[in-house]
């Protein structure tokens, strides 16, 4: 179907403003949107990105903020989601928002299921569900249970379904946080396809390499507020993380080159079990080592069992194969045991796992260092606290208020709470697993200059990251896993994202979207 | 096997007594959760044990009627010739009793009475208006003298037969007297919730001169509280039911003045009387060669004075 | 690495397969095991083979249904609305108000009685459903204020007194029988489960209850109206009660103020013996359907074994945990 | 964009204070509410001025906190279960069978039976414990469970019938008054209080308690024992079950088998209507201080004003709603 341009949908936004319980979300954001063009929403953590688009999604509904919203210059006011799903509008939320309980074809549909008289048509579902996914070349088997999926794939129907609303508007929020390169190429590549039929479309994230492959215009928040808004000629990666963060940054990515000291950590034919009782080994004999003052990364495609090699040294799944830290073995599947080892984990997603969202700052950090604020099981709030402050000041923790819950953080500073919380324990060995996901370009070159300090105190690093080019940055040695096998080691100097995805793929017959066995 | 008792609800004419065979007895009573209903189960059970002739099944985890319904249909499968029922409630038990009626298993009605005339065989049972009455009498000539006798009921649990009848009695007796009910609470026929219930009672009320509760393990509770209130001296208090403790108390002397019965052991001539309907026989020391209709027990009133007759029936 | 031997391996691959599959076949199995228990230790359970030949025991296997009935209706709705992650701890008490209120319409004829019955359920369950939705109370403490509120109103309608039912039509609901053989109680039963699993096997309301159970943000965000949701399935629970106290007021021709008592928590252990997890989103009304008939028929096999009260309890309480127990072995390592 | 007038934007901002601190003034302001009722209503509450002068009720004070003890007592215990995400349906039949088995022992002596009651109480607490963690069954379920069959274990250990209670030095734990003045049981309860607080508030096992409910995947991955917090707040709970069944019995005189019958969901609602969240991680001691207060007084009304017992229940249904609807509002956003 073509359309003239002015048939093309034109969404306004003017002077949105946002309040949380005494957090100004947003402080007056305009945006201009037209049928025909990829905006991209950038801005740091907090910004107010999120905030925005639940506005335009109608999961913030009309009341809830000031401000007005125009589409094709009608004023639109939404009672929730389903409104705006009714008007077009279609969106790919940050966090995956799907039923694991239901079947992929019913998560495809959710709240549109093929029926007649209220009675669900069942054969229709599955063979509409089955040509959405080919059509959009995603392997993935419409009759079974979403939550048996890999995050990856869960990705993809969360990609599929938004697409299949053919909406007016796509709104996509951190659709590539969970995908490697080669599906957020793929996924790239549909959205060049849609600009064409003039659907109108937000994306939205931290990677701004992908941000200047495909939008057309830019817009940047910055506390809440519209600060920029330019074209893709004009955005140059430097004019927009200056707009963003509002002054300079430096280089990224910093690397101390220090000579390795003794091994730290040493991992022996590490296997972990599939979690449902069959299945291959998601881990399968692993072996490694890390030295003091060494920056090591695993890095893989979705699936290639990184997160589970982290989780299974930390003692947090079952694990055969041996672990020792500073030549002692630390027993398997007890985190209690890892860390008195002074082995510490910063987890992949934060909210889920990372930190106690309704403890303040004080209380996060206290948590993993009971031992050493409590004498005789009664906790000392003074050492608490203190000790919260000297970390909080460490790791510049913005606004530095300590005593405030851990909700009300952005991202990257949520991020330095987790951090905090195990850099108060001083650890020989830390694990991080994605720790800058979702994390803006400013707190991530905090995060990286604190990386750097811990090399130089001589601590083992081992980082799991499905950012290449910050693997490649920050790294001492890559270690390349495939489905639970380690593939092949490169160093950080020198290594190319080509070298290493030739590796993530090898074994490979064809390489599909993902690569893995189901 | 046995005779099966022909007729509808069985009592078959006299002279074909015969208690060589054995007949297969039910007993149903709601669930065990309360010291009375205790005493009634063992006493059936106890009575039946004694009786060779007698095979037993029995059935008393009923909590409402219609679970009890239930379990009395799953008994009467098992070959019943006749079964002895004390019901949660007489009415919401009188269609499955007279459904069994019908099948020709004699029913022996405890207690709570059955709605129909033709929904049992023989009824035998305490009076629970009767209680009521009787307290009523009681407290009437115990407070005679004064000129306003300020009283309080501890009654049962709310929204049962038992309770509604033994406050109506009461109410009834002492319509137009010089005495005043000044508060009435349940007490769930729970000793813990009538102390309670009495504490604040006590809090509100200055002077009391006495207390009708309507069943014996509550009361324990309630002369607890008045007790711990250090107001023994100042009322008197009565039960019922006829407790092994509360006969001890009475005979004590004190603030426990009155019980009224309201004996368990009527569970036991059920099952005899049961036994003997089965059989087709009548009871031994009346002329009748059939078991009558009705056999209703006297709520006798238990005071300091004859305590020492009925001591043994305490329960 | 270490690679197995084929032996070995394929005795691995077999309990893995029996590990995985046994929650499916956990229920048949207990449910088996007590048919197999009553069949061998009472000959009047399901047959008698004491005589010579097999005996049918046709009363005591209808008499097991309609036991069924009155808890298996209420676990119908239950199931509902556990489904969401909710509760409804009202049904109790339903069971008391609304047989109540349909006796107090006793000179209006069956008719009017049956809808007076079935209209307080739904009723109850409106306000549980408003309460829950728009009044954002959390489901326990909402269907709990609900129990109080509503054993009040039914100890007031009657004065505490029970009520008799005389209209004849209304007590053959409870008392007649197809044929002379199938009780209609039994077939309002089989016809309350089979719509309620069709309602949520087949139907959009049945998907959406699903959806809102197992991840809540993501339905409301698919545009599934979770508040409309959420209140229809207190409302269905409301329903299914006031027919359960229809059910058993027409069976005991009485309304009873203190009827059902305690009713809500056999429903409740019935739904999760029966598989559905208390978290919602997870679980089937075909599990539901052996979690009541398990628990039945244990009542009714301590019935024929003339087992105690107090012994009922602890081995009902042990048979709960048992059941729950072998479930979620299966289920530990998700 | 909009900018107010100085004016208006005082108000607002201390409309929005309002709103913003309500939910830490409601229960206070809750609370006043009543007393100001029981005072209007009836010169027995608190103090009497009908008689000129004012004439403070020092013994119905007393008979509030007397009363307030055992469910104040179970409330603390339930508290910490609560706090966590789980809840404990037993409590309620532990007071029925640890002041049974306390008075089993009633030739003994007082310590003996104090002993064994308080341990008793315990051992189902330490059950409900392990079922959850090592049993892995929901926490609705397993302490459900343990009701049913702590109760039959009560009835089976009397054989249905109470226990009476002679031994002088156990009844004066009930009776008793330090000074003449102040019960035991309120002094008891007191320092269950002040433990309970300081226990949540100022130990590591408190923080673990708030952590394990607020994001048990990150509690654990922060090296909290979570199994062994959890199995500890059901050994608590069972413990302060087992304190409660003690005073009970002792105040009584007598142990019953059909003793605290319900008294779980008093216990429960109190909680609630003290602010804990029922999903773990959210609350206060002294908010379940509160609401035990709450309910305390109303009952207390209640009989000060012999209001009739259905009429009990409707209110009583009622205040709980509007008590956790008032919370609510404020969290409304959230
Ligand atoms: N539900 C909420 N309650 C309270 N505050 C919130 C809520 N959602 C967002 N905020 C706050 O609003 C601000 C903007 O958050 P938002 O999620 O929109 O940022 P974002 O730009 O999407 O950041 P990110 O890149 O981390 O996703 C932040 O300060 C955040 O803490
Ligand atoms: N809940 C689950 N049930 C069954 N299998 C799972 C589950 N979660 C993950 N898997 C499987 O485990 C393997 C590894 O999963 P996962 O996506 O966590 O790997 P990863 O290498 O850590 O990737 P990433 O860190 O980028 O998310 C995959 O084969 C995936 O299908
Ligand atoms: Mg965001
Ligand atoms: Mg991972």
């Amino acid at each position: 179907m073509t359309m003239s341009q002015a048939d093309f949908t034109h969404l306004e936004m003017r002077g949105i403003v946002k309040q949380f319980a005494g957090v100004r979300a947003l402080d007056g954001v305009d945006l201009d949107l037209r049928g025909g063009e990829i905006l991209a929403l950038v801005g740091e953590n907090g910004a107010g990105k999120s905030t925005l688009i639940n506005i335009i999604g109608g999961r913030w509904p009309a009341g809830s903020y000031e401000g007005e919203m125009l589409m094709d210059g009608q004023p639109i006011a939404f009672g929730g989601p389903h409104d705006a799903l009714a008007a077009g509008i279609a969106v790919i939320h940050q966090e995956l928002q799907l039923v694991p309980d239901l079947s992929v074809a019913e998560n495809l549909f959710l709240g549109r299921l093929p029926a007649r008289r209220g009675i669900v048509n069942q054969r229709a579902m599955r063979a509409q569900a089955r040509s959405v996914l080919d059509r959009y070349g995603f392997d993935v088997d419409p009759a079974v249970r979403l939550g048996s999926l890999s995050i990856a794939r869960r990705q993809l129907v969360e990609i599929a379904r938004a697409l299949d609303r053919h909406a007016r508007v796509l709104v996509l929020d951190e659709p590539s946080s969970a995908l490697t390169d080669v599906e957020t190429d793929r996924l790239l590549d549909i959205l060049r396809g849609l600009r064409t039929e003039g659907v109108a479309i937000v994306y939205i994230s931290h990677k701004l390499d992908e941000v200047h492959a495909v939008a057309d215009r830019v817009t940047v928040l910055r506390d809440g507020r519209t600060v920029a808004t330019m074209t893709a000629a004009e955005a140059t990666p430097g004019k927009v993380v200056q707009a963003m963060v509002g002054r300079d940054l430096g280089d990224l990515y910093q690397r101390a080159d220090r000579p390795a000291g003794d091994v730290r950590l040493a991992v022996r034919d590490l296997a972990v079990p599939p979690r449902a009782r069959a299945g291959r080994q998601l881990v399968d004999g692993v072996s490694f080592e890390v030295h003091a003052g060494e920056v090591v990364a695993l890095a893989g495609l979705l699936g290639s069992g990184r997160t589970e090699t982290l989780l299974g040294i930390f003692g947090a799944l079952p694990r055969d194969g041996e672990v020792t830290v500073n030549g002692n073995p630390i027993p398997s599947g007890s985190i209690e045991g890892a860390i008195r080892a002074r082995v510490g984990l910063v987890t992949e997603d934060r909210k889920e796992s990372g930190l106690i969202l309704e403890f303040t700052a004080r209380t996060n950090i206290g948590l993993a260092n009971l031992d050493t604020i409590a004498s005789a099981g009664i906790i000392d709030r003074g050492r608490e606290r203190q000790l919260a402050e000297r970390l909080a000041g460490e790791l510049a923790l913005r606004p530095p208020l300590i005593e405030r819950p851990a909700r009300s953080f952005s991202g990257g500073n949520q991020q330095k709470i987790v951090l905090s919380k195990w850099l108060a324990r001083e650890p020989d060995v830390l694990l991080l697993d994605e720790p800058t996901r979702g994390v803006d370009v400013g707190a991530k070159a905090e995060i990286f200059a604190i990386i750097d300090q811990l090399k130089l105190r001589g601590v083992a690093v081992l980082m799991v990251s499905s950012d290449l080019l910050e693997v490649i940055g920050v790294a001492d040695r890559i270690i390349v896993l495939h489905e639970g096998v380690v593939e092949g080691q490169l160093p950080g100097r020198g290594a190319t994202q080509e070298a290493i995805m030739e590796l993530a793929t090898r074994a490979a017959e064809s390489v599909p979207v993902i690569t893995e066995a189901t | 096997g046995g005779t099966t008792p022909s007729g509808s609800g069985g009592g078959t004419a006299g002279g074909e007594c015969d208690e060589s065979e054995t007949v297969t007895i039910g007993f149903s009573a709601p669930a065990a959760d309360h010291g009375w209903l205790g005493a009634v189960i063992s006493g059936a059970e106890e009575e039946a044990a004694l009786h060779d002739d007698v095979e037993f099944r029995s059935a008393n985890g009923g909590t409402d009627a219609d679970q009890q319904a239930n379990n009395i249909r799953t008994l009467a499968e098992q070959d019943l010739d006749a079964i002895a029922i004390l019901p949660y409630d007489g009415a919401a038990l009188t269609p499955v009793a007279q459904e069994l009626m019908d099948r020709g298993i004699a029913v022996i009605n405890i207690d709570r009475e059955f709605s129909s005339p033709t929904a049992f065989r023989t009824w035998i049972g305490g009076d629970n208006y009767g209680i009521g009455r009787s307290a009523g009498l009681f407290l009437l000539e115990e407070l005679a003298d004064l000129e306003e006798a300020i009283v309080v009921e501890i009654q049962g649990i709310a929204g049962i037969s038992v309770t509604d009848l033994r406050t109506a009695g009461f109410m009834d007796a002492i319509e137009g007297s010089n005495i005043t009910v000044v508060a009435s609470q349940p007490g769930d026929f729970n000793a813990d919730t009538g102390r309670e219930v009495m504490e604040t009672i006590l809090q509100a009320n200055e002077h009391i001169d006495a207390v009708y509760t309507h069943d014996d393990d509550m009361a324990e509770g309630v002369v607890q509280a008045i007790r711990n209130a250090g107001r023994e001296d100042e009322m008197i208090l009565t039960g019922a039911g006829g407790s092994a403790n509360a006969m001890a108390a009475i005979q004590e002397g004190g603030i426990y003045a009155a019980t009224f019965l309201y004996n368990p052991i009527m569970a036991a001539s059920a099952v005899n009387l049961a036994r003997l309907v089965a059989h087709g026989c009548g009871m031994s020391d009346l002329a009748e060669s059939q078991v009558p209709q009705r056999i209703q027990l006297d709520a006798t009133t238990v005071t300091q004075e004859n305590v020492d007759q009925y001591e043994q029936y305490g329960f | 690495m270490t690679t197995a031997t084929p032996e070995s391996s394929r005795i691995r691959d077999w309990l893995r397969f029996v590990a995985a599959n046994w929650r499916s076949y956990g229920l048949p199995i207990a449910l088996l095991v007590i048919i197999l228990i009553g069949t061998l230790t009472s000959r009047f359970f399901l047959v008698d083979t004491t005589e010579g030949g097999i005996n049918i025991r046709w009363g005591n296997i209808v008499n097991i249904l309609v036991q069924a009935s009155v808890i298996g209706i209420l676990a119908v709705g239950m199931t509902y609305v556990i489904l969401t992650a909710g509760i409804d701890l009202s049904v109790g008490s339903v069971i008391a108000l609304a047989g109540v209120a349909a006796a107090t319409f006793g000179d209006f004829g069956a008719v009017v009685m049956v809808i007076v019955g079935v209209l307080t359920g739904l009723a109850v369950g409106v306000a549980n459903g408003l309460l829950v939705t728009w009044g954002r109370v959390v489901p326990f403490i909402a269907t709990l204020a609900m129990l109080t509120i509503a054993r009040g109103l039914a100890l007031t309608i009657t004065g505490a007194s029970p009520v008799r039912i005389t209209d004849e039509a209304y007590i053959a609901i409870g008392a007649g029988q197809l044929f002379g053989v199938l009780p209609y109680v039994v077939i309002i039963f089989a016809a309350i489960v089979a719509l309620g699993w069709f309602g949520l096997n087949r139907t959009v309301f049945g998907r959406q209850i699903y959806a809102v159970g197992g991840n809540r943000v993501a339905a409301r965000l698919s545009g599934i109206p979770v508040r409309r949701t959420e209140f229809a399935v207190y409302a269905i629970s409301g329903l299914c009660a006031g027919i359960a106290a229809v059910l058993v007021s027409a069976r005991t021709a009485t309304a009873q103020p203190s009827a059902g008592t305690g009713s809500e928590l056999d429903a409740i252990a019935a739904v999760v013996v029966g598989g559905v997890s208390l978290f919602g989103g997870r679980g089937s009304l075909i599990g539901t359907l052996y979690g009541v008939l398990i628990l039945t028929m244990i009542t009714n096999i301590f019935v024929l074994q003339n087992i105690s009260y107090d012994a009922q309890l602890i081995i009902k309480g042990a048979i709960i945990l048992a059941a729950v127990m072998l479930q979620r072995r299966a289920d530990q390592e998700e």
